[in-house]
């Protein structure tokens, strides 16, 4: 029996839950491994669609439906016939429970329709280019079991039922628990590994030290100083590879509540002084011990999107995303933000003080540092900057509401650039979504990125979207900082077949936010003995 | 046994407070579970479905005072909720578990801290001001007083990370299953000796010092004397006469600071991360787990109750002074 | 008088301080014969108790007795016994009732486990046997014997004092040191005890050194009587010429101030 | 002689004085004292002890020596403001209900007892989580307001006897009124016990915030002990071999809990004379030892 | 007794205190008067009640049955002034001169607080005049005794200041509570001396609480026996004294240490044969009262 050792959540106790519509307690593993998706878009390998239920899709040409087609011969682990059924099932459910819509795709349904036993028609209210990358993050659950669930948004589903590779559960206590393989797995010719066994780790400190004995063959978890603390343990079998994946920005607020600070945000050449006075490398440096993917994008975009990314930003715009400390005070100081009431900060023309509190959830300390490390710079700059830090959800809250002057966000990354713009700019989402935060929003550009995902040739696309980069660019309403890595160990001890930057066949995160992680582990062989 | 009934009438009461500030304090807190997991997660969760998530966990805006009967129902029937970030782990099922580590490590430390504190101080008053008698002052001065954070701290740096005795934490191996056999019980102790090192240090000083006093306190005392004169041994007179007396208030001075200890216990098994009641409460606060958090702090103050009452149940059988018809 | 049982020389006592000492005892001398009762009268604070706390050693620091003082007991220095000696000595030769009756009996153990204390220490009698014996020393000052089973807090003051004086002739002492043992006492209860003591000690024979400021009581139960000042040995007498011919001005000063409860109100003082 | 004098002239309250002497002048002087800033960079991340930096760098390049200096106003500050706080809830509802007695003094009592048996530090915990960021200040407000049980209990026993003493008596005889009666006639009985609770509940609220903020409850814009022992933590300062890092502020905490400890103790001795072992027992020890007399 | 009006009466008092399921008569249909320049003598065994007759007296306990008669005029409920009238007219003094002082305060501030309190017409100099006299007459040097703090003193000082304190309100009526028993033999006889010039030179009225007989015979003129919450006894001293009718007097004067008796050569040597049959029978309830003499009356011990 081949058993992998994997650590894809921290957590102080196991409980069998393994719903897979719940994000806060479900195990991490109940995703993909249980419930397959019907395709993973893998952004990786030639940026491709890898099919999974699903053996293909089609956009109609109006892009106002999208049809799926599934393999033929699927089963649910039970034995059961896996059809057309339980898509719309699944889809039904989301309507009647909305709790469970984790992704908010119900939203964008009109209808769900069966076709036939293999394929499932999805009518959009909108025609939307992109809606297979939301379609696909939905899982799909049996239909014969979860009809008779009376509240699935609580359902525990402790003996899952699913269609991914790993579903039976052979062993369950709070310490650790096994996962074996779905004896009617369609894939099974590709699958090497028989179990893979989570034991419980509660925080970094204890993944590491299960990564140096050897233990662990699969991990995500933040590791200080990694090639000292694991690689150099084992320098032969332990490695990492750490991913560039969320955008982690300055917003400033343009409806901030205090009139003097919102008059100099909504001045582009104070952003843009702002964006100069940021020490982005020494954040990654030290803040980040020199694991995040600088991004000095003014659009950005960065290094995550690069195959989308518009040179001509950079020619007009690329001095504006770079630390400059000079060139910064010059900007200021040409654009009239000088210290008038001699308080040895920068006021604004009119003589009004700016003063701005950075406000960043309490406890996330890599953030803090890294705030602390800008504050330095924009004090030299001469602005008046603190921080504060809220706790967690009244942060977010703040955002949501734009009720602060200053912040760190998150820009989840996506398979596209439209998500993270559509996100952050779309008025429609004010005041719903902390990514819309810095409130800034063109009319153009709305209208672009609606159009974009209603072409379906990718000339016309990637013309659209080098467009809006440039708009983007220039108004620079957001300030990117780095892309955060993405934490990936493994070792070679008992598994081969890993992705790394030699071989970069998948996103091979273990947590459940990707779907890739499906593919690495239907590339693992086990090393003979 | 009037003195019992008046006693159990207060804790009935301060239970009942007890759970009332547990109702009302998470209720003021900003933020709920749901949204903080979400405020992390960066997921995509509408506001409208959102909502919906939190009535399905029980945040729900009925009137407050319907939430407060069902509470105080609900914790006199025993039944604290379910988890949120452990959906759909009971809390009680939850904080069971957490109890049995704690109370291993506070009852052991607290077995072992007070019968090495008492000992200490008894002999040092004994011998008040003999060189023993000050270096044992000192020490025990010293080990009441440093935090408990500090000497989890150093103690780890010592033995855990520079020596490398000890485990840097956790209850037990986490590779190995828990059942009763020797190697899980060894991995127990080999885990639980750093945490219950430090809290046998801070709890020490503090029983020495205290039983040291009401020692030095009682020996001016006629019967003292009398014992002495009575030409028993001293160690008879120390024991049989003053240290038992002593005792009384010592053992009272316990009771109160079980809440002490359990602080002093919260901050070492954050250190140590070991999976007790204070680092479970810790966690739930830090993920806005409300059910927990109310839970822990019951759980926490009956066992404040529980312990005073147990001091209480002692006095009178300690001290006679106290059986009254 | 034959050979003293109590024989104290020059015995000095001081109080040590932390920069100075306080002479609590001022090189005092005298004896106490074979089945006397010596009073030993003095105002507060004079160091009386001191005198009697030395008796058996039973003074803790910062007490100090200075060299050159004597305490013999039957002819044996006090001073130069060893530990095991000292303890022989201590309820077996000396008992003494305390100045507090309320506090000389530990609140937490039984009637019975105090006097089994000394029982079992001095002559390892078993419970049963010491429980016997306790309770005919409990006859002896007239309490029943099921108040065995007591706790000090459930007997009355009278009660725990005559408890003490109990306690005390467990042994046959050859001394009774009785430190004011009625000042917290009603004049009637302390009636009643002195006239117990002043009884069984016809029927015992030990002597008793009596202390007390009261000298109208001293003088009806004492045979001599020393008076204290200040820590020194002013007088000591035959009770009856301590009271009709005192000697030291100090003496006539306290017999002038004492009133009477028959005749003139104040005695007058003899030139 | 006065408390202030038998202070000095205790040993233990010496060494105790001294520390927090040294520890005031430290935190007073801490510009004089360095060279650096509390919160600029200067210096490479993790560097161990050297001449430029005393005691090392932070894991963000902040000089540890520095960050001792100046954490020590907010450790004072906080420990000195709440210790106040909590010493003056306390006494004064201490002496109100032990004078007072009756009604008053049930609710008193039944509040204090209530405030007894809830774990202090687990509810300091939610209430700072509750409060979200919680500054020094915020800190010592909560701790004032949820510590005082302590106190009152002492106090309030305390007075019970002093009440029955006979000075307490005439006054009420004498018609004064009860207001001055608790605070002339009573309180300046309680010097000691107010003074043993003021310096104990400093050293508690010293510990307490430390606590607090080594958890994650604490504003990470302070400069304090506690702080400092948070930001060594998560940067693992253990695991990557940077003891100085979290060990100065453990060294800190360690002393001044001393410090005050040792006064505490000190204070204990000149309100208890029975306590006492200084002076007269070492001339005591040494009469004997020169054969001047016995026992 | 005499024919001047009584400034102060108890009548038919009694307090009963619960504890603990049992119930204690402190004072059972108590009445006594007391006149300005007579010593009126409390004396009883520990525990008979006199002090609660004290604090009855000073309204720190409140009669459960019975009045209290200020200049004949029942004081019940009375008015705050009323009650400020009452306290600069009633004083009291204390057993034990250790605790009726406040360690922290000097003696300037113990005779300073009852000035200010009532008699606030007096100010400044007139104040310290009036202080500095107060101080003679009980015989302390004002300029050495005024800055010194509590401790400072001797017992017997301690206790004229006391007595000085109680002065220093004018009072009409002094109640002292075994004001002597606590000090040493050579000093109590001052202190009485002390009562009894008060008493005649300023005409008051004073309460002598003791177990002291001897004492009470030395500065009262009357005298009350009191048993168990009840006065058993009372009358002009001198009768009641020399021919005790009550058993339980008898039983007292028996017991009273008397240099010129032996033990076992006592007054009433029956008595102290009996002593539980009459502690018993006395501490029932006797409502009948006997005239035994002139001003000597009983509540006879029921057989
Ligand atoms: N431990 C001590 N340290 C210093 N001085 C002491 C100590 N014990 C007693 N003294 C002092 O020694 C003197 C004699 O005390 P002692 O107890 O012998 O007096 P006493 O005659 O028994 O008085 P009393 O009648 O009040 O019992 C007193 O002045 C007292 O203050
Ligand atoms: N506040 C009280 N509560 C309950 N019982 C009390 C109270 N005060 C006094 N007593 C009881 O009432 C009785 C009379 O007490 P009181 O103090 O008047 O006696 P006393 O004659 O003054 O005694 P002593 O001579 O010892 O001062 C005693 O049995 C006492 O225990
Ligand atoms: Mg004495
Ligand atoms: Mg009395």
């Amino acid at each position: 029996q081949v058993v992998l050792t994997v650590s894809s959540e921290q957590t102080t106790t196991y409980v069998r839950n393994f719903n897979p519509f719940n994000q806060t307690s479900a195990r991490a593993t109940t995703k993909d491994f249980i419930y397959e998706p019907l395709a993973i878009f893998n952004r990786l390998a030639g940026a491709k669609w890898e099919y999974r239920l699903a053996e293909s899709f089609e956009l109609a040409d109006d892009l106002k439906s999208i049809t799926f087609v599934l393999r033929d011969g699927l089963k649910w682990s039970d034995g059961q016939p896996l059809t057309a059924d339980d898509v719309v099932f699944t889809y039904d459910n989301l309507k009647k429970f909305p709790a469970l819509d984790f992704n908010s795709v119900g939203k964008l349904m009109e209808s769900v329709e069966k076709l036939d036993a293999r394929t499932v028609r999805f009518n959009l209210i909108q025609p939307n280019s992109l809606v297979a990358t939301t379609i696909v993050a939905m899982p799909i659950v049996p239909q014969h079991i979860w009809k008779d669930v009376a509240d699935p948004v609580t359902f525990t589903n402790e003996n899952p039922v699913g269609s991914g590779p790993m579903t039976e559960i052979t062993r369950f206590t709070p310490q650790v628990y096994e996962q074996c393989r779905n004896p009617n797995y369609w894939d099974a010719a590709s699958l090497h590994v028989d179990c893979i066994r989570m034991p419980q780790l509660a925080d970094n400190p204890q993944v590491l030290a299960a990564l140096v004995d050897g233990t662990l063959d699969w991990a995500t978890s933040f590791v200080p100083d990694i090639d000292n603390t694991f690689v150099a343990k084992d320098p032969v079998n332990n490695h990492y590879w750490f991913l560039p994946s969320s955008l982690v920005a300055f917003t400033l607020n343009l409806e901030s509540p205090d009139a003097n600070n919102k008059k100099a945000f909504n001045d582009v050449n104070f952003r843009r002084a702002v964006s100069m006075l940021i020490d982005r490398q020494s954040i990654i440096d030290i803040a980040g011990y020199g694991y995040p993917v600088i991004n000095e994008d003014p659009a950005m975009l960065g290094s995550f999107y690069k195959a989308f990314g518009n040179p001509e930003v950079v020619t007009q715009f690329g001095q504006y995303g770079k630390f400059d400390l000079e060139a910064g005070k010059a900007l200021l100081e040409q654009s009239g933000y000088v210290d008038k009431d001699g308080d040895g900060f920068r006021d604004n023309a009119d003589g009004t003080p700016i003063a701005i509190d950075i406000e960043i959830p309490n406890g996330w300390t890599d953030w803090i540092d890294a705030v602390q490390i800008a504050i330095e710079s924009l004090k030299q700059g001469g602005l008046n900057v603190k921080m504060s830090t809220p706790e967690e959800s009244v942060w977010a809250s703040d955002l949501i509401d734009a009720k602060y002057s200053m912040s760190l966000n998150a820009i989840a990354s996506a398979a596209n650039p439209y998500f993270p713009y559509i996100r952050s700019f779309n008025p429609a989402d004010f005041g719903k979504s902390r990514t819309s935060a810095q409130r800034w929003t063109d009319p153009e550009v709305v209208e672009m990125l609606n159009k974009y995902t209603q072409v379906k040739d990718p000339a016309e696309q990637k013309s659209i979207m080098d467009a809006i980069q440039l708009k983007v660019a220039a108004a620079m309403p957001v300030i990117p900082v780095y892309n955060s890595p993405s934490f990936y160990q493994y070792s070679t001890k008992r598994f081969t077949g890993w992705a790394n930057a030699e071989n970069p066949i998948t996103s091979p995160v273990v947590s459940n936010a990707n779907p890739g992680r499906l593919l690495q582990l239907l590339a693992l062989r086990p090393v003979a003995q | 046994m009037a003195f019992l009934l008046r006693r159990v009438v207060f804790y009935l009461a301060a239970f009942i407070a007890a759970a009332t500030i547990n109702f009302f304090l998470p209720r003021l807190m900003p933020g709920d579970p749901i949204q903080k997991m979400f405020a992390g997660a960066g997921s995509d969760l509408s506001l409208e479905n959102l909502n919906a998530l939190k009535l399905t966990f029980g945040f729900i805006d009925a009137p407050i005072g319907e939430q407060y009967l069902a509470y105080l129902k609900s914790v006199f029937t025993g039944d604290l909720g379910r988890s949120v970030r452990f959906f759909p782990l009971p809390v009680t099922e939850l904080l069971g578990r957490a109890l049995i580590w704690t109370v291993g490590l506070v009852g052991t430390a607290t077995i072992i801290g007070f019968t090495i504190g008492t000992l200490l101080g008894v002999m040092a008053a004994w011998r008040r001001g003999t060189r023993f008698d000050t270096v044992i002052s000192l020490l025990s001065i010293f080990s009441s007083s440093v935090p408990a954070v500090v000497v989890s701290l150093i103690t780890l740096f010592a033995f855990g990370y520079t020596l490398g005795w000890f485990p840097n934490g956790y209850a037990a191996d986490p590779m190995l299953d828990p059942a009763w056999g020797w190697d899980y019980i060894a991995s127990v102790l080999y885990h639980g000796t750093l945490p219950m090192l430090t809290m046998v240090i801070v709890l020490t000083g503090g029983f020495a010092v205290t039983m040291r006093n009401n020692m030095i306190n009682l020996l001016g005392e006629d019967y003292i004397v009398m014992g002495r004169a009575k030409g028993l041994s001293d160690r008879g007179v120390m024991l049989w006469y003053a240290a038992r007396n002593a005792l009384l208030p010592t053992v009272s001075a316990l009771a109160i600071s079980l809440g002490a200890v359990l602080g002093g216990s919260l901050v070492t098994e954050v250190v140590f991360n070991y999976p007790g009641m204070g680092n479970t409460l810790y966690q739930a606060i830090l993920a806005r787990d409300y059910p927990v958090i109310q839970g822990a702090l019951l759980i926490m103050t009956a066992a404040m109750l529980v312990a005073n009452f147990v001091v209480d149940l002692s006095y009178v059988l300690l001290d006679p002074r106290l059986k009254r018809a | 008088m034959s050979a003293p049982v109590l024989s104290i020389r020059n015995l000095t006592i001081d109080y040590i301080g932390a920069t100075s000492d306080f002479h609590a005892v001022k090189n005092v001398s005298f004896d106490i014969g074979k089945g006397e009762f010596f009073g030993l009268a003095g105002e507060s604070g004079c160091g009386k108790s001191t005198i009697a706390f030395a008796i058996s050693r039973l003074h803790r620091p910062p007490a100090l007795i200075r060299t050159g003082s004597q305490i013999l007991l039957d002819g044996r220095d006090v001073f130069t016994l060893d530990d095991a000696a000292l303890k022989q000595l201590r309820w077996r030769e000396v008992a003494m009732v305390f100045q507090s009756a309320m506090n000389s009996l530990n609140p937490v153990l039984s009637i019975e486990r105090q006097f089994y204390d000394v029982l079992k220490t001095h002559t390892g009698m078993s419970r049963v046997a010491a429980r016997a014996r306790a309770a005919e020393l409990l006859k002896l000052v007239d309490i029943p014997a099921d108040r065995l089973t007591a706790y000090p807090h459930q007997l009355s003051g009278g009660m725990r004092q005559r408890v003490v004086i109990a306690i005390c002739l467990a042994l046959n002492p050859k001394l009774l040191i009785m430190d004011e043992p009625t000042t917290a006492l009603d004049v009637v209860v302390q009636r009643e005890i002195l006239e117990r003591i002043h009884k069984l000690r016809q029927e015992l024979g030990f002597s008793v050194l009596f202390i007390t400021h009261d000298l109208a009581l001293m003088v009806q139960v004492s045979d001599r009587i020393g008076i204290m000042l200040e820590g020194e040995l002013v007088e000591v007498n035959d009770a009856q010429a301590i009271y009709r011919t005192p000697q030291h001005d100090y003496t006539k000063k306290l017999w002038a101030s004492i009133p009477r409860l028959t005749g003139k109100p104040i005695a007058e003082v003899t030139p | 002689m006065s408390v202030l004098t038998q202070l000095l002239r205790n040993r233990k309250a010496l060494v105790g004085v001294t520390i927090l002497a040294i520890v005031i002048l430290v935190a007073i002087f801490a510009p004089l004292l360095t060279e650096y800033s509390p919160t600029q960079r200067v210096g490479r991340p993790h560097q161990p002890p050297s001449t430029d930096h005393l005691l090392g760098t932070t894991r963000l390049g902040y000089d540890v020596f520095t960050r001792l200096l100046y954490g020590a106003r907010i450790s004072l500050a906080v420990g000195f403001g709440a210790g106040l706080l909590i010493t003056v809830i306390g006494t004064v509802l201490g002496i109100i209900a032990g004078y007072k007695g009756g009604v008053v003094d049930e609710v008193i009592t039944f509040l204090t007892n209530m405030v007894l048996v809830i774990p202090n530090l687990p509810l300091l915990l939610v209430l700072a989580a509750f409060i979200g960021q919680a500054s020094p200040l915020v800190i010592a407000v909560i701790l004032g307001f949820t510590s005082w049980a302590w106190g009152v209990r002492v106090t309030r026993s305390e007075t019970l006897s002093i009440r029955q003493r006979d000075f307490v008596k005439s006054a009420e005889m004498l018609g004064e009124p009860s207001w001055r009666i608790m605070a002339f006639e009573i309180f300046p009985n309680l010097i000691s016990i107010v003074g043993i609770n003021f310096i104990g509940s400093v050293l508690f609220a010293v510990i307490t915030e430390a606590t607090l903020e080594f958890l994650g409850l604490g504003d990470p814009n302070t400069v304090s002990w506690g702080i400092m022992l948070y930001n060594a933590q998560n940067a693992s300062a253990l695991s990557v071999g940077a003891w100085w890092d979290i060990l100065t502020p453990c060294f800190a905490l360690a002393v001044l809990g001393l410090g005050l400890a040792l006064i505490n103790f000190a204070i204990d001795e000149i309100a208890n004379p029975r306590l006492r072992t200084g002076g007269m027992l070492a001339r005591w020890t040494g009469l004997i030892r020169r054969g001047e007399g016995t026992l | 007794m005499t024919d001047s009006a009584p400034i102060l009466a108890l009548d038919n008092v009694s307090k009963v205190f619960h504890r603990g399921g049992s119930t204690v008569h402190a004072a059972r249909a108590v009445s006594f008067a007391l006149h300005p320049g007579r010593t009126l003598a409390l004396v009883g065994e520990s525990g008979s009640g006199k002090t609660t007759a004290a604090r009855l007296i000073m309204r720190e306990y409140r009669p459960d049955q019975g009045r209290l008669l200020f200049r004949g005029e029942p004081i019940e409920g009375s008015a705050v002034r009323d009650m400020k009238a009452y306290r600069s007219a009633v004083q009291m003094v204390f057993q034990d001169p250790f605790s009726s002082l406040n360690p922290v305060h000097t003696i300037r501030y113990h005779l300073e607080r009852p000035m200010r309190l009532h008699q606030s017409s007096l100010k400044g100099a007139a104040r310290d005049a009036a202080i500095a006299e107060v101080l003679t007459r009980v015989k302390l040097d004002p300029a050495l005794i005024l800055p010194k703090y509590p401790h400072e003193l001797s017992g017997g000082q301690r206790q004229r200041i006391s007595i000085a304190r109680a002065l220093a309100v004018n009072p009409e009526v002094i109640i002292a509570d075994e004001p002597t028993s606590m000090l040493d033999v050579s000093v109590r006889l001052g202190i009485l001396n002390l009562l009894n010039d008060m008493k005649r030179q300023l005409k008051l009225a004073v309460l002598y609480i003791t177990h002291d007989i001897a004492t009470a015979r030395y500065v009262a003129e009357d005298i009350m026996v009191m048993y168990a919450g009840q006065i058993v006894e009372w009358g002009e001293t001198e009768s009641v004294l020399g021919n005790p009718q009550h058993p339980y007097t008898r039983l007292l004067l028996s017991a009273v240490p008397d240099p010129d008796r032996r033990f076992g050569d006592t007054r009433f040597s029956d008595e102290l044969d009996r002593i539980d049959l009459i502690r018993r029978q006395s501490a029932l309830e006797q409502p009948e009262v006997q005239e035994i003499g002139p001003n000597h009356f009983i509540r006879p011990m029921p057989v």
